[in-house]
C-alpha cells in the first residue's frame, strides 16, 4: 500500500509526535489558530476574539465552504481579482501544503470497529479508507464511507440545548459541578454497544465515585448479551456455511468477511491458483427477506421469519442435536433440501459453520449453538470469544429503574435514540420523562435530544481522542483528525471524564492552556506504553495482539420453543428490518447514504413495505402479478421514472396500525412484510402525502419527509419479526424514487453465471467456465474488427504510453451488490447529492450505477419464485474503442496514451450526445448546479439562480481538492479516479533522482529506464477498490501482466466484457459468477443458470 | 434656384409585347448599338440572342469559389485534427487515414462558398447595388417592373444621334418614345 | 415553360403541341398579377391577419423568450431529459423543424432543374418557410447544450488553449450543415426576391416604404444585361441547394445512424430522413398557402393543379417514409441481434406504443387517400392530411429519440420519460414565432414570385404573336425560331 | 417618378462595404492580441506587502529556490515560505528596516503592533481551478523554475513573465528539449551554453538546446498532450 504514506516527511530523530494534530502535541494555542490562520485567513482572524467566537465559528465555517467550492466552478475570468497567498507564521510540522497526509484511526460501532485510514489535506479529512495493516480488515462498507459526511453534515448538532431551547456550554458546566459534589447521585449512563477499552477503565471508576450509578448498554437493533461472549465465523476454515437469516454480508454484522469472499473466487485470493471447485466454500441461506448475503448463497430457501426457528430444528434433528421439542417440517421439498443439507454439513465436520442472525430469537440462537456444537465446530469453523461487554442494563431495566426513580439522572451516550427507537409497549418515553435531569449527548438533535433536559452536541469520531475494540477485539485506536469545527462538541470521553474532574470540570478538544488533552490523557493512561510503542500505535492504529480470549459458549443444550403456525394472507408476517440506508434510524441525515439505493429494493431516499408478488396479488393489492420480465418490458402498474407511486397500505400488528407504501420485491417469502426501520423521524410541510408538520426539529434538510416510522408496531417481544398483521390499502399513492427499474436481463448475457455443477447441455464447470466469452449473443455474434489500423502519422500505435495502460476487473463471483463503492466513489470524486425528485426522474450522479439483476429458471420446479439474483457494478468501462469520444465536437472527451477516456469538464459544452451514445449508459450529466443549489428544498433547483445556495455549507469541506467540482450543464463520470493514479506516476518519477544520487554519477549520465518510472506493481488502488469489503474489484496496470492481481484476473477464462458485441473492447472486464451448489440438493439443478441457457 | 444644366442620358421607347420587343432588339442589335438595354417585368427568353449578349461568366467564378470552399475545409480539418493538435476519438486513426470523416464538412463549405460567389458575383455583374439611376427619373419607367417592355438607347453610344435614333425606335415600333435627362450636379 | 420547345427537332417536322393546363387562371394580365400580389402589402391586412399575428406573437414571446430565459438562467434540468434520456424533446422538435425546412428550398431548386413550372406560384412562400423553420429549428440544439456561453467551442477559431473541434463528429458537421443551409436559403430567398422588391418600390408612393424596399431593391432596373446574369445566378443557386438540401437531413441522420445505439445504428437513416424532410415540409406548405389562398384571394395564382400536384409528391414521400419504416424492422429482425430486434419489438408495443401508431397512421395511412382524386381536390381533406403528416412527423422523431433512448442496452437503467411545462411551453413558442415570422412575411413581403408567375403566361414568350398568327400555331415557327437563336449566337 | 436617391448613394454601399471590413478587421487583430493570456497576465507586477527582492536574496546571497520554497520536489504546490523562514534569518540581519515591519506584526513577540497574523502575499501566478499543474512532477524531471517563471533571480519585483496559457503549456509538452536540464541545473537560473557543455564533453553538445535533446532520451520523457493530463 505505498499509497498510503504512513510518515512523511521522515520522522525527525527528536521527534516526540507521529501526530500533531492532537491537540496535547499543539501546545502552543495561538500556534494551533495561525494554522487555521493560513487555511482559511479572514474566518480564523476574528476568532481570535474569545466572545464572538460561536459566531465567528460560522463565518469562519462559510469561508471554508466558499473558498472549497469556488475550487469548482471552471469559470475563467478574464480580469483577475486580486487572490492573496498566506503562509503559515509557524509552519506546523507534517503540512506539506497541497499533499494529503494519511491517519490510521478508526469506526467505534457495535460488533466491532472498522479500521480505517484517514485521508486529511492540510488537517481537513476528506477521505476514509480501509486500514489493511489491522488483523480485522474488512475494507469498509457503505456505512463506515459515508460517516466521514456526518464530521461535515449541516443538520449536525452544533449547541447545547437545555429543554430544547438553546443554551451555553458554561450552563452546563454548572450541572456537572453540582452532580459531582454528590457521591450518592443516581447517574445512569447509556452507551452504545461498541466496546472501548478506556471507557470500560473510566466505567469503574465511575463505579468508586458514584456508589449508586447504573450502566445501560442501548441500540435499537442489537442485543445486550449477558455473558459477553461473541460467537463469529472463521471463514477461512469453514467450508461449509448455513446462514439462518444472518445477512453477514450485508446489514448483520459478524467481522471481516475478507476470507469468506475470497473463498467465493475458485482461483482464491489474488487469482494466483488455478481455477478449483473445491476450494470454494458453499453457503446455504435460510432467509425471509432477500438479503445480500442470500444473494451469495448457493442455495437459498424461502421461509417465513417464523418458520426459521422450525427450519433451525429441523437442521439439529437430522444433526442429531436438540430440536428444542419444535414440531418437524411437513413440506416434502422443504425436508429433502434441509436432509441434504445436512448429509453435507456432516460430511465436512468441524469445517461449518452455522450462523444465527444476531436479531433472531434467543431459541434459533440456542438450536444454531447446539446444531454447531453437534458439528463440533466450535474454535475451527466458528470461534468464541469472551469481550468485556457484560454487565450493562438494557433498555428495559433502564426504563424500570427510570419509572422506579432508582435513577434520576440519566448521561443518555447511547448512538440510538431511545426516545424513537425503544420497543413501544416500553413506553419509554413517558419513563424518560420522569428523570430528574437527563443529559444526552449525541451529533445529531433527534427526539431524545428535545425530550432531555440537556443536549450536548458531541464530537465526530474524527475530531476526538478514544480508542475501540475491532471485531475480533484488537484494540484500535481512535484519533482526531481535525479540533471539533464547533466549540461546544463534547466527546464521550471528555464527558466521562468531567464526572471524574474534581468540581466535574469539562474541559473539551485542546487542553487548558496548553495542558495535554485530557481525553487524550485517559486514552493514553489505558495503554500505559512508552513513547515508541504509543508512536507505533498511532501509526498503525492498533495495539499487536490484544485480540480476545477465545472462551466456551454456553448452552445449546436442550431448549424449548413451540413451532408457530405458518402466515396466511390474513394473518401475515412482518420484519422489522435493519436498514441498508440509515440503519436503525441513525443515518437518517446522510444525504449519501439517503440516496445510495437500497441494495435489493433499489428505492432511494425512503422505506416501503416489500411484499412478495404472489402474496400482494392475492391481498389485492395490485390486480395482476408483476411480472419479473415482460414480454414487451412494459411499465409496472407503480408507473415508471417521476410518475412511479406506490399504493399506500394500513399495516395492523401487535394491535397498533400505521402507513406504508408497498413495493413488490422478488424471491422473499410469501404472507410475509418486510418493513425497513428507521424512517419517519420527521415531516414538514413539504412531504408528499400532505402530513401536517411533525417533529420538523428533529432532523435536518435530509432526513425530513423520509419514509415511514415502523417502530411503534415493534414490541419487545417483536422485536425482530411480529405475526398475525393484516393490511388494507388506504387508496392513496406514494411517489417512490427507484434507481433501477426493470430487474431481469430480458435475454441478455449481461450479469453471467456458471455453476460447478455439470448443466444440461452445457457441460461440466470446466467446459462452462470455457464458454463464459460465449454466453448470450456471444455465442453467434461475429467479433467485432476495425478497418483501421489504430495508430498516428507517424506510426505510432494510439496507446503509446510504455509505462501504464490501465485497467480494472470486477469479480462478480465476490461482488454482493453493497453499495460501498458508490459511496466511496461519492466521497472521492466529489460527487453532489441530487435529491428524491430528481432521483425519481432519472437524474442520480453515482458514477457506479449497482446493477442488480434477479434471474428465475424457466423450468424451476423447487421454487419457481425464488429467483437468483446477480449484482453489477457498472461504471465507465474506459473503452478503448470508446463511441462517447467520436461524437464530442469539442473534443471534451478524448483518450489519454494510457487508456483512460479522459473527461474534460471545463471543455465540455453539454451536448450530451457522448451519453446517448455510451452503451453502457455510465454518464452523468448536472442538469442543475446541484453542487451549489440545494436540491433538498422543495422546487429550489427550478428556481435557478434565486435558488438557495447551499455551497458555502460545512458540507462542502469534505470535497476532494484534486477532484472539480462539476458546475451545472457539464458531463462526468468515472476517471478511474485518475487524480489517484496521477498521484501515483508523479510519486514515482521522484525515482529518478534516487537512482541518479545512488549512482553517484551526473544525471545525464544515468539513463531512466521504464521500469524506473513504472510505479510498483498494484501500488494504487481506486476509491472502489480500496473500500470494497469482498475485494471484488481489482485494479492496476496492464504493463505489469500477470505480476498484478488485475493482470491475472484479465486472463481468467470467467473474464468476460459487458456488451462485447459492440465491440467497444472495455478496458473494465467482469468475472463471471461462479455458483457451487450441491449437487444432491433438490434445487441443484437450477442454480448457476442466470445467463448460461441465453443465446 | 437657377436653372440647373440637363445631362442627356438616351432614349427610352416602350414596346407592346414582349414578341414587339424582341423584334425590336434585333433590329436595335443589327443597327449596331452598343450601349442599350432591354427592360422588361420578367427574364424574356431568347432576348439574349437577339441582344447579341455573351452567355453569363457566373459559373467561373462560382467554380473557382466552390474550390476554394473545398480547400479552406480540408486544411482546416486536416490541419487541426493532423498536424496540429490529434486527439485518439474511438480508436480511430489520427492520419490520413482519417479524411473521409472530413467529407461532410468539407461538402458543406464547398456550398457555402458558391453560395457567397453566387451573391456578391452577380452583384457585381449587375453593377448594384445602384439606387440612383437616370431612367428611375423617367415618368413611364416604373412600368417597367410591372407590365412595360422598354429599349433604353444611351446618348454615350457612338451611334447615337439625336434625330436618328428616335426615328429609329419609332420605326421598329418604339412609342412613348422619351428623352430621359438627369441633372448635373 | 408552357409551350412544348424542349420536344420540337430541327426538321420542319410537325407535330401536334400540347396544350397544358394553365398555371395561370382566367388569363391574368401581367398588370392584374402585380397588382394582386403587391395588394397583399399594400391594402390593410384583413381582421383574420391581426386575429393570427396577435396571439402567436404572444405566444412566441412568452414560449421562446421566457422559455429560453428560464432555462438558460436555471439549467437544462428545467426540461425532462435525464440521464437515460439525455436527448427528449428540444432535439425531437429540432429534427421536426429542420424538417419542415426541407420543403422550400426543394420546391425553388430542385422543381427549378426539372423545370416544373408550377412551383413559381409557391416557392417564394416555401422559402420563406424554410428560412423561419431553420431558425426554428436552431434555437434548439443551440440551447440544448449545457453551457450555451461556451458554445462557441464549436467554432474552429484559433485561441490560446490551442485546441480545436472533433472534425470526426457528427455533431459538428451538423453544426456546419444546418448554417451553410440557412445562409444558403436566405441567398436564394433574397436574391429571387430583387425584382418583385423592385416592382413593389416601383408601386409606393414617395416616402419611408419606398427608400427601404428601395434599398433592398439594389436599384433593380429590369434591365436584361441584369437578367441574363440573374438567370444564370438562379440556376447556380438551384443547382447548388438540390444537393445542400439532401445533404443536410442527411448529416442530421448521422447524428443517429453514426451510433452505436440500437435503431440508431441504420444505414437507411439519410434517405429515410430526407424522404421523410419532403414529406413533412409539403405539408407544411399545404397547411400554410391553402388558408393563405383564401385569405388573399390567390385562387388564380395558386390553383387546384398547384394543390394537386404536392398531394401527389406527399402521397409519394408518404409511401417512401412508410416502406423505410417497414426495411427498418425487416433489417432489425434480418440483423438476429437480441438488442435491435428488442429496440423495435419495444418501439412497436413497448411503453410508447401510442407514439408509433400515431407515427404510423399518420405518416403511412393517411396520405394514401391521395390515391383518389376527390380527396386531392377536396380542399378539406388535403388540410387534414398535411396536418395529420405535421403531427405524424413529430412523433415520427419522438419514437425514434425518445422510445429508442429509454430502452437501451441494459435493462438495469431502463426509465420512461415525462416531458416538462417548459418542454411544451417551448416548442408551442416555436410554433408561435414560426406562425409570427410568416405572417410578417406576408406583410411586408410579396409572397408569391411576381416575375416568374408573370413568366408562366403564355404571352410571355417572345414568338408568342408568331405562333398564335400562325396557322398551325407555329409548329413550324419554332424550329424557324430555334434555328434564328442558333444562328445569332455564332 | 423621380430618382428616390441622390447620385452619391451609388457609391454608399461599396463605401459602408469597406468601412465594416476595415473595422472588423481592426476588432478581430485586437482581440486576438489583447484577449489572450500573453497580453492580459504577462507582466503582471503586484505590490508586495514586503518588497522583497529575489535579485538580492538569489543573485546577490546565492540562496537557493528550495530555501524558501521548499516543498516545490516533493509536492504538486510550491509553497511560499512560511513566516518563520524570513525569520530565520532577519530576526539578526536588517532588523530595522522598516520595510520589514509586516514581518515584525506576524513573528516579533516584542514588536508593538504584533497580531501574530500571517503576511498576506499577492499571488501572481494562477493556474486555473480545473487545471492540475504539480511542480514536482517537472522540477524532479528536468524542467527548471526559469522555464515558467522566467529570470526570477533578475526580478527586483517578481512579475509573471510567461502566458501560462494552455498552448503555452502545450508548446513545451510538445517539444520538452527546449526545456530539459540536467537535474543538477534545475535551480541554477544562470544556466548558460557553458553549463551544458560541462556534462557532455565528447563535443556533441554546444548549446542547451543540444542537451536537452539528449535528455530527452536519457530522461525518458515524453510528455502527454491528452486532457487528463492537466484535467481531472
Amino acid at each position: 500500500m505505498s499509497k498510503r504514506i504512513w510518515n512523511h516527511p521522515e520522522v525527525p530523530q527528536d521527534e516526540t509526535t507521529v501526530s500533531w494534530r492532537s491537540p496535547g502535541q499543539l501546545r502552543d494555542t495561538k500556534e494551533f489558530r495561525t494554522w487555521m490562520d493560513r487555511e482559511f485567513p479572514q474566518g480564523a482572524a476574528e476568532m481570535e476574539n474569545q466572545e464572538e467566537m460561536e459566531t465567528s465559528r460560522r463565518t469562519f465555517l462559510k469561508l471554508m465552504g466558499s473558498s472549497t467550492a469556488l475550487a469548482g466552478f471552471g469559470m475563467v475570468a478574464c480580469r483577475r481579482p486580486e487572490a492573496y497567498i498566506v503562509p503559515y507564521t509557524h509552519a506546523p510540522e507534517w503540512v506539506i501544503p497541497g499533499k494529503a497526509t494519511y491517519y490510521a484511526s478508526s469506526m467505534p460501532r457495535a460488533g466491532g470497529a472498522v479500521p480505517l485510514v484517514v485521508t486529511t489535506f492540510e488537517g481537513r479529512p476528506t477521505k476514509l479508507g480501509a486500514n489493511r495493516l489491522h488483523p480485522d480488515y474488512e475494507g469498509t462498507d457503505a456505512f463506515a464511507q459515508a460517516s466521514i459526511l456526518d464530521l461535515y453534515s449541516t443538520s449536525r448538532s452544533r449547541k447545547v440545548l437545555k429543554n430544547g431551547k438553546a443554551a451555553k456550554l458554561e450552563d452546563f458546566q454548572t450541572v456537572l459541578t453540582a452532580l459531582k459534589k454528590d457521591s450518592a447521585a443516581k447517574i445512569g449512563f447509556v452507551f452504545g454497544a461498541d466496546e472501548s477499552p478506556t471507557r470500560l477503565r473510566l466505567i469503574g471508576e465511575l463505579k468508586k465515585a458514584f456508589g449508586s450509578a447504573k450502566f445501560y448498554q442501548y441500540e435499537a437493533l442489537t442485543a445486550n448479551s449477558a455473558d459477553g461472549v461473541k460467537l463469529l465465523p472463521d471463514f477461512a476454515n469453514a467450508d461449509r456455511i448455513v446462514s439462518l437469516d444472518c445477512d453477514f454480508t450485508g446489514v448483520d454484522q459478524h467481522g471481516s468477511n475478507i476470507a469468506f469472499f475470497n473463498r467465493r473466487k475458485p482461483e482464491g485470493r489474488g487469482y494466483k491458483a488455478k481455477a478449483n471447485a473445491a476450494s470454494m466454500n458453499r453457503l446455504y441461506s435460510v432467509e425471509s427477506a432477500f438479503t445480500l448475503t442470500g444473494g451469495m448463497a448457493d442455495h437459498r430457501l424461502r421461509v417465513a421469519p417464523s418458520h426459521i426457528a422450525a427450519v433451525a430444528a429441523q437442521i439439529a434433528r437430522e444433526l442429531g442435536a436438540p430440536d428444542g421439542g419444535i414440531a418437524p417440517i411437513t413440506d416434502a421439498k422443504q425436508l429433502e433440501w434441509i436432509k441434504q443439507l445436512a448429509i453435507d454439513l456432516k460430511a465436512s465436520g468441524a469445517k461449518t459453520a452455522v450462523l444465527a442472525g444476531s436479531r433472531q430469537s434467543a431459541a434459533v440462537k440456542q438450536l444454531a449453538l447446539g446444531i454447531n456444537k453437534a458439528l463440533g465446530n466450535i474454535g475451527t469453523g466458528v470461534q468464541a470469544f469472551q469481550t468485556e461487554n457484560k454487565g450493562f442494563g438494557d433498555i428495559a431495566a433502564l426504563t424500570a429503574d427510570l419509572n422506579s426513580s432508582a435513577i434520576e439522572t440519566v448521561v443518555m451516550m447511547t448512538p440510538s435514540n431511545p426516545v424513537y427507537d425503544a420497543p413501544a409497549d416500553l413506553k419509554f418515553a413517558e419513563a424518560f420523562a420522569k428523570a430528574k435531569t437527563s443529559i444526552h449527548l449525541s451529533d445529531r438533535t433527534n427526539a431524545t435530544a428535545y425530550a432531555s433536559t440537556w443536549h450536548i452536541p458531541a464530537a465526530h469520531y474524527l475530531e476526538s481522542w478514544s480508542d475501540a475494540r475491532s471485531s475480533r477485539g484488537t484494540v484500535s485506536i481512535v484519533q482526531p483528525m481535525i479540533l471539533p469545527l464547533y466549540p461546544d462538541c463534547v466527546s464521550e470521553l471528555e464527558l466521562l471524564l468531567a464526572f471524574l474532574a474534581e468540581e466535574g470540570k469539562l474541559v473539551t478538544g485542546e487542553g487548558e492552556d496548553g495542558a495535554p488533552a485530557p481525553a487524550l490523557e485517559a486514552v493514553k493512561k489505558t495503554f500505559s506504553v512508552d513513547k515508541t510503542a504509543w508512536k507505533n500505535l498511532l501509526k498503525n492504529g492498533f495495539a499487536q495482539d490484544s485480540t480476545y480470549p477465545s472462551a466456551t459458549p454456553s448452552g445449546g443444550g436442550n431448549v424449548t420453543a413451540e413451532a408457530s403456525s405458518a402466515p396466511t394472507k390474513e394473518s401475515l408476517d412482518v420484519i422489522f428490518a435493519t436498514d441498508a440506508s440509515v440503519y436503525d434510524g441513525r443515518w437518517i441525515d446522510n444525504g449519501w447514504l439517503q440516496e445510495a439505493p437500497d441494495p435489493v429494493s433499489k428505492l432511494t431516499w425512503d422505506n416501503a413495505v416489500l411484499i412478495a408478488p404472489k402474496t400482494a396479488k392475492e391481498l389485492g393489492i395490485y390486480d395482476e402479478i408483476i411480472q419479473l420480465e415482460t414480454t414487451f418490458a412494459s411499465v409496472s402498474p407503480d408507473g415508471e421514472g417521476e410518475k412511479r407511486k406506490s399504493p399506500m397500505i394500513t399495516v395492523t400488528v401487535n394491535g397498533k396500525s400505521a402507513d406504508f407504501p408497498v413495493l413488490v420485491s422478488f424471491g422473499q417469502a410469501e404472507n410475509t412484510l418486510i418493513i425497513p426501520l428507521g424512517y419517519g423521524q420527521a415531516f414538514n410541510a413539504d412531504n408528499d402525502l400532505g402530513l401536517d408538520a411533525k417533529n420538523e426539529k428533529f432532523t435536518g434538510l435530509v432526513g425530513v419527509n423520509r419514509g415511514f416510522d415502523a417502530y411503534p408496531l415493534r414490541t419487545q417481544a417483536t422485536g425482530y419479526f411480529a405475526t398475525g398483521a393484516k393490511i388494507k390499502l388506504t387508496g392513496e399513492k406514494y411517489p417512490v424514487a427507484l434507481t433501477q427499474e426493470h430487474n431481469a436481463m430480458y435475454g441478455r448475457a449481461l450479469a453471467r453465471e456458471i455453476s460447478t455443477d455439470t448443466v444440461a447441455h452445457k457441460g461440466d464447470f470446466n467446459a462452462q467456465l470455457k464458454n463464459v466469452r460465449k454466453q448470450g449473443m456471444d455465442s453467434h455474434a461475429p467479433v467485432n474488427i476495425s478497418l483501421y489500423k489504430q495508430e498516428d502519422r507517424d506510426g505510432k500505435a494510439l496507446l503509446s504510453d510504455p509505462l501504464h495502460q490501465w485497467a480494472m476487473s470486477i469479480d462478480l463471483s465476490s461482488c454482493m451488490g453493497c453499495n460501498a463503492c458508490l459511496v466511496a466513489c461519492q466521497s472521492e470524486n466529489n460527487i453532489p447529492i441530487v435529491g428524491k425528485e430528481q432521483v425519481a426522474k432519472g437524474r442520480e450522479m453515482h458514477w457506479i450505477r449497482m446493477d442488480r439483476y434477479f434471474a428465475t429458471h424457466k423450468d424451476n420446479d423447487f421454487d419457481a419464485d425464488s429467483p437468483a439474483m446477480v449484482p453489477q457494478p457498472v461504471g465507465c468501462m474506459q473503452c478503448e474503442s470508446a463511441p462517447c469520444e467520436t461524437v464530442c465536437p469539442v473534443n471534451a472527451t478524448v483518450h489519454t496514451e494510457d487508456g483512460l477516456n479522459a473527461m474534460a469538464y471545463n471543455r465540455c459544452i453539454g451536448t450530451r450526445y457522448c451519453a446517448n451514445n455510451c452503451p453502457y449508459k455510465a454518464r452523468r450529466f448536472n442538469f442543475f448546479d446541484y453542487n451549489k443549489r440545494n436540491p433538498l428544498i422543495k422546487n429550489n433547483l427550478n428556481r435557478g439562480p434565486l435558488g438557495e445556495r447551499h455551497d458555502k455549507e460545512p458540507n462542502h469541506l469534505q470535497k476532494n481538492p484534486n477532484v472539480t467540482v462539476r458546475m451545472r450543464g457539464v458531463m462526468e463520470k468515472c476517471t478511474y479516479c485518475v487524480q489517484r493514479l496521477k498521484d501515483a506516476v508523479i510519486r514515482q518519477k521522484r525515482g529518478q533522482k534516487q537512482e541518479v544520487l545512488a549512482s553517484g554519477k551526473q544525471s545525464p549520465d544515468v539513463a531512466v529506464s521504464n521500469e524506473t518510472l513504472r510505479i510498483p506493481v498494484d501500488s494504487v488502488k481506486t476509491a472502489c477498490q480500496d473500500a470494497c469489503p469482498a475485494e471484488a474489484i481489482s485494479f492496476g496496470n496492464l504493463k505489469d501482466e500477470s505480476k498484478s492481481e488485475m493482470g491475472r484476473a484479465k486472463k481468467l477464462e470467467r473474464n468476460y466484457d459487458l456488451l462485447q458485441y459492440i465491440g467497444t473492447a472495455p478496458r473494465t472486464s467482469y468475472l463471471a459468477r461462479v455458483k457451487n451448489p450441491n449437487p444432491e440438493m433438490p434445487d441443484a439443478k437450477f442454480i448457476g443458470q442466470a445467463t448460461i441457457n441465453m443465446a | 434656384m437657377s436653372t440647373t444644366r440637363k445631362r442627356v442620358y438616351g432614349y427610352l421607347a416602350e414596346f407592346k409585347s414582349a414578341s414587339a420587343l424582341y423584334k425590336a432588339a434585333e433590329k436595335v442589335r443589327d443597327a449596331g448599338f452598343r450601349k442599350w438595354d432591354c427592360y422588361t417585368p420578367y427574364p424574356v427568353h431568347g432576348l439574349d440572342a437577339a441582344m447579341g449578349l455573351k452567355r453569363s461568366i457566373l459559373p467561373w467564378f462560382v467554380f473557382f469559389g466552390g474550390m476554394t470552399g473545398t480547400a479552406t475545409a480540408f486544411a482546416l480539418a486536416y490541419t487541426t485534427q493532423v498536424v496540429i493538435y490529434p486527439t485518439i476519438v474511438q480508436a480511430k486513426p489520427t492520419n490520413i487515414f482519417t479524411i473521409p470523416a472530413f467529407f461532410p464538412v468539407m461538402f458543406e463549405l464547398t456550398i457555402l462558398f458558391s453560395g457567397f460567389t453566387v451573391l456578391f458575383g452577380l452583384l457585381a455583374l449587375m453593377q448594384l447595388p445602384r439606387l440612383n439611376h437616370p431612367l428611375f427619373a423617367s415618368k413611364q419607367f416604373h412600368r417597367a417592373t410591372d407590365d412595360g417592355f422598354f429599349i433604353a438607347i444611351e446618348a454615350r453610344d457612338a451611334k447615337f444621334s439625336p434625330d436618328g435614333t428616335r426615328d429609329l425606335l419609332s420605326e421598329i415600333g418604339g412609342e412613348n418614345i422619351e428623352l430621359v435627362e438627369e441633372e448635373e450636379k | 415553360m408552357a409551350s412544348s420547345t424542349e420536344t420540337a427537332p430541327e426538321t420542319g417536322v410537325k407535330l401536334p403541341v400540347l396544350k397544358r393546363e394553365k398555371l395561370i387562371l382566367n388569363d391574368r394580365s401581367y398588370h392584374w398579377i402585380t397588382d394582386r400580389i403587391c395588394g397583399i402589402i399594400e391594402n390593410k391586412q384583413p381582421l383574420l391577419w391581426w386575429l393570427l399575428f396577435l396571439p402567436s406573437s404572444l405566444i412566441a414571446l412568452i414560449g421562446v423568450g421566457g422559455g429560453l430565459f428560464h432555462l438558460v438562467s436555471t439549467g437544462v434540468g428545467v426540461w425532462g431529459n435525464t440521464n437515460r434520456i439525455m436527448w427528449g424533446w428540444p432535439i425531437v422538435n429540432f429534427v421536426f423543424w429542420i424538417g419542415i425546412g426541407h420543403a422550400g428550398t426543394l420546391i425553388s431548386a430542385i422543381l427549378f432543374l426539372t423545370r416544373q413550372n408550377w412551383r413559381t406560384s409557391i416557392n417564394r412562400a416555401a422559402e420563406a418557410m424554410t428560412i423561419f423553420a431553420v431558425m426554428c429549428a436552431g434555437i434548439f440544439p443551440a440551447f440544448h447544450v449545457g453551457r450555451v456561453w461556451f458554445a462557441w467551442f464549436l467554432a474552429p477559431v484559433p485561441n490560446a488553449n490551442g485546441i480545436w473541434q472533433n472534425f470526426k463528429s457528427p455533431l459538428l458537421w451538423d453544426v456546419f450543415a444546418v448554417s451553410t443551409y440557412f445562409t444558403v436559403s436566405l441567398i436564394f430567398w433574397f436574391l429571387g426576391m430583387v425584382p418583385d422588391l423592385a416592382t413593389i418600390r416601383d408601386r409606393c408612393k414617395p416616402g419611408l416604404r419606398k427608400v427601404l424596399y428601395g434599398i433592398f431593391a439594389l436599384g433593380w432596373r429590369g434591365g436584361n444585361r441584369q437578367w441574363s446574369h440573374y438567370e444564370m445566378a438562379y440556376l447556380l443557386l438551384a443547382a447548388l441547394s438540390t444537393p445542400l438540401v439532401l445533404s443536410v437531413h442527411s448529416v442530421v441522420s448521422f447524428d443517429f445512424a453514426t451510433s452505436v445505439v440500437p435503431g440508431w445504428h441504420t444505414t437507411i437513416f439519410p434517405p429515410y430522413f430526407v424522404a421523410g424532410a419532403i414529406f413533412g415540409g409539403f405539408a407544411m406548405v399545404l397547411t400554410i398557402m391553402i388558408p393563405a389562398r383564401f385569405i388573399y384571394g390567390l385562387q388564380d395564382l395558386i390553383t387546384m393543379k398547384h394543390i394537386d400536384n404536392m398531394a401527389k409528391i406527399i402521397l409519394l414521400t408518404g409511401t417512401i417514409v412508410g416502406y423505410a419504416y417497414l426495411m427498418e424492422l425487416f433489417v432489425a429482425f434480418y440483423s438476429g441481434a437480441i438488442y435491435e430486434m428488442a429496440a423495435f419489438k419495444y418501439r412497436i408495443a413497448g411503453p410508447y406504443w401510442w407514439a408509433y401508431a400515431a407515427m404510423m397512421s399518420c405518416n403511412v395511412l393517411s396520405p394514401q387517400i391521395f390515391w383518389f382524386k376527390a380527396c386531392r381536390e377536396n380542399l378539406w381533406v388535403v388540410m387534414i392530411v398535411a396536418m395529420c403528416v405535421n403531427i405524424g412527423m413529430w412523433f415520427e422523431r419522438f419514437v425514434i429519440i425518445v422510445t429508442t433512448l429509454a430502452r437501451m442496452w441494459l435493462p438495469g437503467d431502463w426509465k420512461t420519460f415525462s416531458p416538462s411545462p417548459q418542454d411544451q411551453m417551448l416548442f408551442v413558442g416555436t410554433i408561435g414565432m414560426f406562425l409570427t415570422l410568416f405572417l410578417l412575411f406576408l406583410r411586408f413581403l410579396p409572397c408569391i414570385n411576381i416575375a416568374e408567375v408573370k413568366w408562366t403566361k403564355l404571352e410571355s414568350d417572345p414568338h408568342f404573336d408568331d405562333i398564335e398568327s400562325h396557322p398551325d400555331k407555329g409548329a413550324d415557327t419554332i424550329a424557324a425560331y430555334q434555328k434564328e437563336i442558333a444562328d445569332a449566337k455564332n | 417618378m423621380a430618382n428616390i436617391f441622390p447620385r452619391w448613394s451609388n457609391l454608399l454601399p461599396l463605401k459602408i462595404a469597406f468601412c465594416l471590413g476595415t473595422v472588423g478587421a481592426g476588432v478581430v487583430l485586437a482581440f486576438s492580441y489583447y484577449a489572450t493570456p500573453k497580453a492580459q497576465v504577462v507582466g503582471y507586477q503586484p505590490t508586495q506587502p514586503i518588497p522583497f527582492s529575489h535579485k538580492i536574496h538569489v543573485d546577490q546571497l546565492g540562496l537557493d529556490c528550495r530555501y524558501c520554497h521548499s516543498f516545490v520536489d516533493v509536492a504538486g504546490h510550491s509553497n511560499v515560505p512560511t513566516g518563520n523562514t524570513c525569520w530565520n534569518c532577519h530576526q539578526h540581519v536588517q532588523k530595522d528596516s522598516p520595510k520589514l515591519a509586516p514581518l515584525h506584526k506576524s513573528m516579533d513577540v516584542n514588536y508593538p503592533g504584533y497580531d501574530g497574523k500571517p503576511i498576506e502575499w499577492v499571488r501572481i501566478h494562477k493556474a486555473p481551478d480545473y487545471v492540475y499543474f504539480n511542480h514536482s512532477a517537472h522540477v524532479n524531471r528536468g524542467i527548471s523554475c526559469q522555464s515558467c517563471h522566467g529570470d526570477v533571480n533578475k526580478m527586483e519585483v517578481v512579475y509573471q513573465a510567461e502566458p501560462h496559457s494552455m498552448g503555452w503549456c502545450l508548446d513545451c509538452h510538445r517539444a520538452p528539449e527546449e526545456h530539459l536540464r540536467p537535474l543538477e541545473e534545475v535551480y541554477n537560473l544562470n544556466y548558460s551554453d557553458e553549463d551544458a557543455k560541462k556534462y557532455v564533453t565528447d563535443g556533441s553538445v554546444e548549446t542547451t538546446k543540444d542537451l536537452g535533446k539528449q535528455l530527452k532520451e536519457t530522461f525518458n520523457v515524453h510528455p502527454k498532450t491528452s486532457c487528463a493530463t492537466c484535467h481531472h
